[in-house]
């Protein structure tokens, strides 16, 4: 465990030790006093794990390809973009644009999410990414997906509350979303529909719901209390049907 | 080179601000230390501060800060300040000589009130005799530009770094009870001063981040009531349409944001028979001052501060309370940066505003509202 | 309910019975079932509805029977109500659709190269015969620093990234599922052979051509396809898409039938699934995301590639260009209004952007004028029609060009416009694989390679006439244009004077 | 090196051609009992229809046996085997001393004991000779019983219905080329075959042969009675073996060989139709009397002979076969018990494929009226591929390799 | 031996093979138009084109080192020429018994049964010499004239 005081320091500088410790076999290291630093953990790929105390800054974990990233703050815009592999766990809220064309990998928010989360988010073979949001998200979530899961618990929502904003999986051609709660019809993007779960829904909603309790300490029993719904794309084709031939 | 007004630059930006509501004045440090956090946001080719209750030794008198390209103009516009206005004071505002900042033109500062007899001749209340004087030099003298015009506050900006900007007029130095700062990221370089953000009329600043797709529709629009939009940039637009829906139309804050950043067709559909009246009526009316196209502002006047997104939310902008005070910014680390454990954090949603008024206000053309609304509305 | 069409066949077979032998060539190539055999009559009749006159079924003839023309039958004239206006209007009441195209802007808006002239010397300097003495091509795109610090005879301070091309001319964003696999083999290996690069577009890297890595710009766009870190490291330079000269502003999706099996692996999308690439990259909203996502790929490939940013040529395109400079591109690409897609709205393609030769001249005058200008390199593409166009656009202050259309042109487009179809029957714009198989990258890279010697050859002699033996005496000399038979204004925005100033 | 080849026909042109391949001195001497230059005995019917002319009956051109250094001994043929002294004692005595020896005597006509055999106009269809004498003896409208169905009776019928012969043929079995054809073929080729004018009696057999002098009938075993000008007698054809009789060469049904085609005396060598070698499809030696065995046999002897090394192991039975203008192919196994059996038949329009597998792979098939590209299934049978992925696929009127697994198609193309 | 190979990963299906092996097969070479509209009997190409889409290739005699067909033939018409190793039919000879047809494992050998019956196959167009007909017209390299690999 190797820890390193960011304040004051600039990204290229933080990054560049931190890869640098990466390369010579550090297993853990702990950034303390992060505030604002751009590009953390991006592109990383190897079997590490990092602690960040603090609030990192945009594009955390772009194009990761598979190491541990856990954050004891909220975190910036542009998390887990284009992220292709590897684990963020997030004790504090996300903002905008969260696991942008992710692909790979799986993201824990403790608290509340952005706009446009999860947009564009695909799976591909045995990369099946995920985003599990302790609380509420905002418009456009899940908006263009092609694949991947994104759960939604709403945990510690005011009665009047959505769990999701407008536009809810609008544009959506793949994946799965679970919302813990209600959904209104106008919420969602026209593309998508509400079905029931199936067994396998619920084995696969558990594992990341058990883990979602691990990681954040929530009694698994508070997440019971509400049924899930499950949203699909009506199909991989939105736009099939648009053009005429010229 | 052509400049702002001559061309439209589009510019990127990163946008902070702090209010305290009880109107407690506190030192510029923390906005130039929030502002900075954010430095990869802009690119060296401006910055600026509007700060409020800075000037109390004046508060009656309006502080117009300018910039001069030389002497001879400095002295042309004294003359002219003379002619129209009686100067309680004027003087060359303090700057710090800085290796990061260049080419500073001769910056000065002005506290004046309009004459009488000149009002009564001109047959004008005293606000519009000042935004005509503004406009007049602004769009006719070459040389001279006055960026700052309200009263009890200053806006300060040039080209560099915001957090270098604020070095250089040494805001540490000042106490204001609301900051708003801007670090921009324009698409050329004009090397002019007067480009730089915030952008004023009277006491309403206004500092902004995104591109106003609506821009010549919104330009037209206000041209029409007489404005001149001779920067050519969002920010002006902004600023002119906040001045023409509050202070020439009267028009209540929820109002205006509604019309700046009104809901979709649909969302109206689905509103209440009174508020879909409304809502349509204000899309109807007021549809060519929608501002359409990425955007995050933060507006401030005496009265207090407002933070307004696009309504799909396509620029970032996170709000937080702690006490009395009210924090506005592109990123979480700005606020962070000066309040490290903030009460009350949370992600305003696209076109809904942050409204953050002084507990000690009066405002006219606002609403009444009840204590919880008047720190943030949605929050 | 079937409803008749009224949109009448745009071309017309003539078949030769003299010529023709019935060896059914024309009915086995043509993918639009438009020639058929009827044994009952020992006849091969054509049904001219789904003729897109690609030309094929003429190639292929072996006895020269087939001729393709206009269909002569005509509407009554009318200036305003044209026959394609009318067209159109059929075909969109008939299927409420957006008009689909591919290829080029083909209205007749001025072709500014056209309007140039080059220079030669004549007495006051010799020109240079290249046959026999050097003439050197070789450009090198990337960000030059201000300076150089020499200490000791070494460099204080190591050169960022660059691409070093032989010739200025490298081949344009074409992405695997846009294009055939074989197109891009084609491509590849030509690049290899001539040095030069080519670039993935948004469609990922196919296994088959991380060979060709040291040549591949490999592109990230907005639907973010095939984007892996082993996809950042094998390209030579990462360029980020904004928009493209066929459809600024507008994003694109390849339509699920053409996500077949090797598509979907490259692409890293299941098969069958639409490849939505949404309009803007949704981390890209305003000038200062664009830094950041350039900071972002340099910083998951350890700031050893050039970061390219490719934009459509619009109108404010000087300011975007300066604003794409200082936030860290080291290559900006500027696709103007004429370039090639392999489907583009057709009322977007047709009306939306600006031309190329003034895009070129105004970012690269902005950016001298901003003390900028080495900062970036300049790419300009948007159909590049000949090695002149490349002469001009150099002189014009680019650093290279980007040829697409050409490209294909040389592996056997026909230029019907129908890419979006996805039977090409040249084997080009298609994942058919029955349509692949028929460009033979072997083939297709020779005669790409052809092209690319015969416009070096050329630009040489071009050079060589005006005196200079180095490409980059050339760049921005714009002293070496003059124009004709353009407006004052026109002349002003190019910079260039008028021929006999 | 002295070699000698007894018999001049397929196997010891194979035999010639593949000694020169190797030993391009050694000197050749052919002991044939025919008067004629290697001629091809299958166009014995084609001669006698008249499709072939004289010139083209020869296997070889004239210059064969001089530009390969061949004496030809025709005439007397061989009569004796001096094992010992490596000597061939013809017919009219001369001796002939070997160091090699080939023995390529062929067939010859299986001729039952039947009543009455002994006449005028009664014809064994092997040799050229018999047919020129048969020919003799025709004119039109004449009537002909040929006994036996098999492939030289029915190539008899086909000549002679040509020459406008009435034609009838009786035979023993249930069906026409039952050693070629299954019942399902068989009933097609029977139709066709009828409907040229072939008279069929089947599981019938002549018990006596009529007429003095002349064949004039025959009487039946079911009692019936036919008239006829004249008797094929086409049963079939066993090995001449004659010439090793008392030599402790190993005898069974043919000389027995193995894959070299050496005998079981050194030195001396047997192929073609008197040959009982190893084969594809049958656990034990067979005797496969077919041109393209007795070439592939005489070639791997030459070859042997010369000091080669080469062995042949794989013969199968196959045969073309035509009947006017329909066609016939067949190769390997009928099929029956413990076969995979895939087939499609349309029987209206004569078509008729099927497969026979064993362990997923072909190891026989008929194909009737389409055979183009029928080779391929004989590939397969004797390259013993396996076919479970494809074998629809060669059920096609002309099968091809587009189905195949493509590393087995390149494999097979690119090689 | 040169022989020719198809690459069937380029080979179109687009049979101009077939109709150049026509031509060069028949009395007019070189006139494509011709050779088809005059020459009678028209040519049987010797070249087999099949097709399974996308799957395409054409094939001729591989003109086997150990021939089948040269062993099998009854008339001693089909023979390998032990200079250049192609294989050619006789056909005056040939009198299409098609024992070659039965044992050639390509299936390359044709039945031309316009006149007499005569079996026809690729003789690599060696009475004209040089490229044979179908790999010099291949619009797009899809036949390979070459030693074995």
């Amino acid at each position: 465990m190797q820890t390193i005081d960011a304040s004051g320091m600039l990204y290229r500088d933080l990054n560049e030790l931190v890869r640098d410790s990466i390369s010579r076999g550090v297993k853990e290291i702990c950034l303390i006093n992060v505030n604002g630093q751009r590009y953390i953990g991006d592109g990383l790929a190897k079997d590490a794990s990092t602690i960040i105390e603090g609030t990192p800054g945009n594009d955390l974990a772009a194009f990761m390809e598979g190491a541990r990233i856990e954050v004891h703050g909220n975190v910036q815009d542009g998390t887990a973009n284009t992220m292709n592999g590897g684990t963020i766990i997030i004790h504090g809220d996300a903002r905008d644009a969260l696991g942008y064309s992710m692909r790979g990998g799986e993201v824990y928010v403790r608290g509340d999410v952005g706009y446009r989360v999860g947009i564009h988010m695909k799976g591909y073979q045995d990369m099946n990414p995920a985003i599990v949001v302790g609380g509420k998200a905002g418009d456009f979530f899940a908006e263009y997906m092609a694949g991947g899961i994104m759960i939604v618990l709403g945990l510690g929502l005011a009665p009047d509350e959505d769990i999701v904003g407008n536009y809810c999986g609008t544009g959506m051609h793949g994946g799965v979303i679970y919302l813990r709660g209600e959904v209104a019809p106008e919420q969602l993007g026209k593309e998508v529909k509400v079905v029931s779960l199936t067994k396998e829904d619920t084995r696969i909603l558990d594992e990341y719901l058990h883990n979602y309790c691990r990681y954040f300490g929530v009694e698994r029993e508070e997440i019971d209390k509400k049924p899930f719904r499950k949203l699909i794309p009506y199909n991989k084709r939105p736009y099939g049907n648009m053009y005429a031939g010229w | 080179m052509l400049r702002e007004g001559q061309i439209r630059i589009p510019s990127g930006c990163a946008i902070s601000g702090i209010m305290n509501k009880k109107g407690r004045v506190f030192g510029g440090g923390d906005i130039i230390n929030s502002i900075a956090v954010m430095h990869d946001r802009s690119n060296g080719l401006g910055g600026g501060f509007a700060a409020y209750g800075i000037y109390p030794e004046f508060k009656e008198e309006y502080a117009f800060h300018f910039f001069f390209d030389h002497t001879a103009i400095k002295n042309e516009i004294e003359a002219l300040l003379k002619k129209n206005f009686i100067i309680a004071s004027g003087e060359a505002i303090p700057v710090r000589k800085s290796n990061s900042i260049k080419d500073a033109p001769l910056i000065w500062r002005y506290f004046v009130r309009p004459k009488h007899r000149v009002l009564v001749k001109q047959e004008v209340d005293e606000e519009e005799f000042v935004v005509r004087f503004v406009m007049r030099v602004n769009s006719e003298i070459d040389g001279a530009y006055i960026f700052s015009s309200g009263k009890n506050m200053g806006a300060f900006k040039g080209v560099g770094y915001p957090e270098d900007i604020g070095e250089f007029y040494r805001l540490e130095e000042y106490s204001g009870y609301i900051w708003t700062a801007h670090g921009r990221f324009p698409t050329n370089t004009p090397g002019w001063w007067g480009g730089a953000h915030p952008f004023t009329l009277l006491d309403c600043s206004v500092v902004h981040n995104g591109e106003i797709s609506s821009y010549d529709a919104n330009r037209r629009q206000l041209e029409m009531y007489g404005y001149k939009c001779v920067l050519q940039t969002d920010t002006e637009v902004v600023a002119y349409i906040f001045d023409y829906l509050m202070r020439k139309q009267g028009l209540p804050l929820d109002v205006i944001v509604k019309a700046m950043a009104s809901p979709f067709w649909h969302e109206i559909d689905r509103m209440n028979k009174k508020e879909k009246e409304i809502l349509r009526a204000i899309r109807v009316v007021y549809g060519g001052f929608l501002v359409n196209g990425p955007f995050s502002i933060l507006i401030g006047t005496n009265q207090g501060m407002i933070a307004l997104n696009d309504r799909i939310k396509l620029r970032p902008s996170i709000a937080a309370t702690k006490g009395d005070y009210l924090y506005v910014a592109s990123e979480e680390a700005a606020i962070r940066q000066v309040c490290s454990k903030p009460e009350h954090m949370w992600m305003p949603r696209g076109g809904e505003p942050v409204i953050g008024l002084l507990e000690t206000s009066q405002p006219t053309c606002v609403p009444v509202r009840t204590e919880q609304e008047k720190i943030a509305i949605n929050s | 309910m079937s409803l008749k069409s009224y949109v009448t066949p745009s071309f017309l077979i003539e078949r030769n019975k003299d010529r023709c032998i019935k060896c059914k060539v024309c009915v086995q190539q043509c993918a639009n079932e438009v020639h058929r055999y009827d044994e009952e009559d020992d006849e091969i009749i054509s049904e001219e509805h789904q003729c897109v006159n690609c030309q094929r079924c003429v190639t292929m003839c072996p006895t020269g029977a087939l001729t393709i023309r206009r269909n002569p039958n005509e509407l009554r004239q009318n200036s305003n109500w044209t026959a394609e206006a009318v067209r159109a209007i059929y075909i969109q009441a008939e299927t409420g659709g957006i008009l689909l195209t591919g290829m080029g802007n083909d209205r007749p808006y001025p072709v500014y190269w056209d309007n140039i002239l080059l220079n030669a010397s004549q007495v006051t300097n010799p020109s240079i015969d290249p046959l026999r003495e050097p003439m050197e091509l070789k450009t090198h795109l990337g960000r030059k620093p201000d300076s150089l610090s020499i200490k000791e005879g070494k460099l204080q301070k190591k050169l960022p990234p660059q691409l070093e091309l032989e010739l200025p001319i490298m081949f344009s964003a074409m992405s695997f599922g846009s294009i055939s696999l074989n197109a891009i083999k084609s491509l590849a290996e030509a690049a290899k052979q001539e040095g030069t690069y080519f670039n993935t577009g948004e469609g990922g890297l196919h296994r088959d051509l991380y060979q060709y890595g040291k040549n591949a710009i490999v592109q990230v766009a907005s639907g973010r396809f095939g984007v892996h870190a082993d996809y950042l490291q094998a390209g030579a330079a990462i360029e980020i898409k904004i928009g493209q000269g066929a459809k600024p502003g507008i994003g694109g999706h390849l339509p699920g039938e053409k996500v077949e099996r090797e598509v979907s692996e490259t692409r890293m999308i299941p098969e069958g699934t639409d490849a939505i690439s949404p309009a803007p990259h949704h981390d890209i909203y305003s000038i200062e995301d664009l830094r950041q996502l350039i900071y972002s790929l340099k910083e998951a490939t350890n700031y050893e590639k050039p970061v390219s940013v490719k934009i459509a040529a619009v109108h404010n395109v000087a300011a975007i260009a300066s604003g794409i400079a200082r936030a860290g591109a080291d290559i900006i690409a500027i696709d103007g209004y004429r370039g090639g897609t392999g489907a583009a709205p057709l009322r977007i393609r047709d009306n939306v952007g600006i031309p190329i030769e003034f895009a070129l001249a105004a970012v690269d005058t902005r950016l001298r004028q901003e003390a900028i200008r080495n900062q970036v390199s300049l790419v300009v593409g948007g159909s590049i029609r000949n090695s002149a166009d490349i002469v001009k656009a150099i002189a014009l202050g680019a650093d290279a060009v980007y040829i697409a259309s050409s490209a294909l042109l040389a592996l056997g487009c026909h230029m019907c416009q129908k890419c979006y179809t996805g039977k090409c029957n040249w084997g080009i714009a298609t994942q058919d694989p029955h349509l692949a198989k028929r460009l033979n990258p072997e083939l297709g890279a020779q005669r790409a390679r052809n092209l690319l010697r015969a416009w070096k050859h050329e630009i040489q002699e071009m050079l060589g006439g005006m005196g200079i033996n180095a490409i980059e005496s050339l760049r921005g000399n714009r002293l070496m244009l003059r124009g004709i038979g353009l407006t004052e204004k026109e002349l002003q925005i190019l910079g260039i004077k008028n021929a006999g100033e | 090196m002295e070699y000698c080849i007894v018999g001049n026909s397929a196997a010891a042109i194979g035999a010639v051609e593949g000694i020169r391949g190797v030993d391009k001195k050694g000197t050749m001497t052919i002991i044939s009992d025919e008067p004629y230059s290697v001629y091809s005995r299958p166009l014995i019917s084609y001669y006698l229809a008249g499709k072939v002319s004289e010139d083209k009956m020869y296997y070889r051109p004239p210059e064969f046996y001089q530009n390969m250094g061949v004496e030809l001994l025709c005439g007397s043929g061989a009569g004796k085997l001096a094992v010992r002294e490596k000597t061939v004692i013809l017919r009219d005595g001369t001796k002939k001393k070997y160091d090699r020896l080939l023995i390529a005597t062929g067939g010859k006509p299986f001729v039952p004991p039947i009543k009455g055999l002994k006449k005028q106009n009664v014809h064994t269809f092997h040799k050229w000779d018999d047919v020129k004498s048969l020919a003799e003896e025709l004119s039109a409208g004449c009537k002909a019983v040929i006994i036996g169905a098999g492939l030289i009776g029915v190539k008899a019928a086909e000549a002679l219905l040509c020459l406008g012969v009435e034609v009838s043929i009786i035979e023993l079995a249930d069906r026409v080329l039952s050693s070629v054809l299954d019942e399902q073929a068989a009933a097609i080729a029977q139709e066709v075959m009828e409907e040229h004018g072939v008279k069929f009696v089947f599981g019938d057999t002549v018990t006596e042969v009529l007429g003095e002098g002349r064949v004039e009938g025959v009487s039946l075993k079911s009692g019936n009675k036919m008239e006829c000008d004249m008797l094929i007698v086409a049963i079939g054809v066993v090995p001449n073996t004659d010439i090793v009789k008392d030599t402790g060469i190993n005898v069974n049904r043919g000389i027995v060989v193995n894959e070299r085609m050496e005998t079981s005396v050194e030195d001396i060598y047997a192929a073609g139709d008197v040959a009982e070698g190893k084969n594809l499809l049958w656990a034990e030696q067979r005797v496969i009397p077919i041109l393209p065995n007795a070439y592939k046999q005489g070639e791997t002897a030459g070859v042997n002979m010369a000091g080669g090394n080469k062995s042949f192991s794989k013969g199968l039975a196959m045969n073309s076969l035509g009947f006017f203008d329909f066609k016939m192919t067949s190769a390997g196994m009928q099929g029956g018990e413990g076969y995979e059996e895939i087939y499609t038949l349309k029987a209206e329009d004569k078509f008729y494929r099927k497969l026979v597998i064993k362990d997923n792979r072909l190891v026989g098939f008929i194909a009737l009226k389409d055979i183009d590209r029928t080779g391929i299934l004989t590939g397969l049978i004797k390259d013993q591929v396996e076919i479970t992925k494809f074998k629809e696929a060669l059920l096609k009127t002309e099968p091809g390799f587009a189905e195949w697994p493509k590393e087995l198609r390149k494999e097979r193309m690119l090689s | 031996m040169k022989r020719v190979y198809v690459r069937e990963e380029y080979c179109a299906g687009c049979g101009l093979c077939q109709v150049h092996c026509i031509t060069a097969h028949s009395e007019y070479k070189g006139d494509i138009i011709k050779a088809y509209k005059k020459s009678f009997p028209r040519p049987l190409a010797r070249v087999i084109v099949e097709e399974k889409r996308p799957l395409s290739f054409s094939l001729q005699c591989r003109h086997c080192e150990e021939a089948e067909c040269v062993k099998a033939c009854i008339t001693g018409a089909m023979q390998k020429d032990p200079a250049t190793g192609i294989v050619i039919n006789d056909t005056a000879r040939c009198i299409g018994c098609w024992t070659c047809v039965l044992v050639c494992p390509y299936g390359a050998v044709r039945r031309d049964e316009t006149l007499h019956k005569v079996a026809v196959k690729c003789d690599m167009c060696a009475e004209a010499g040089g490229v044979p007909s179908c790999v010099e017209n291949c619009p797009n390299g899809a036949l390979e004239y070459r030693e074995e690999r």
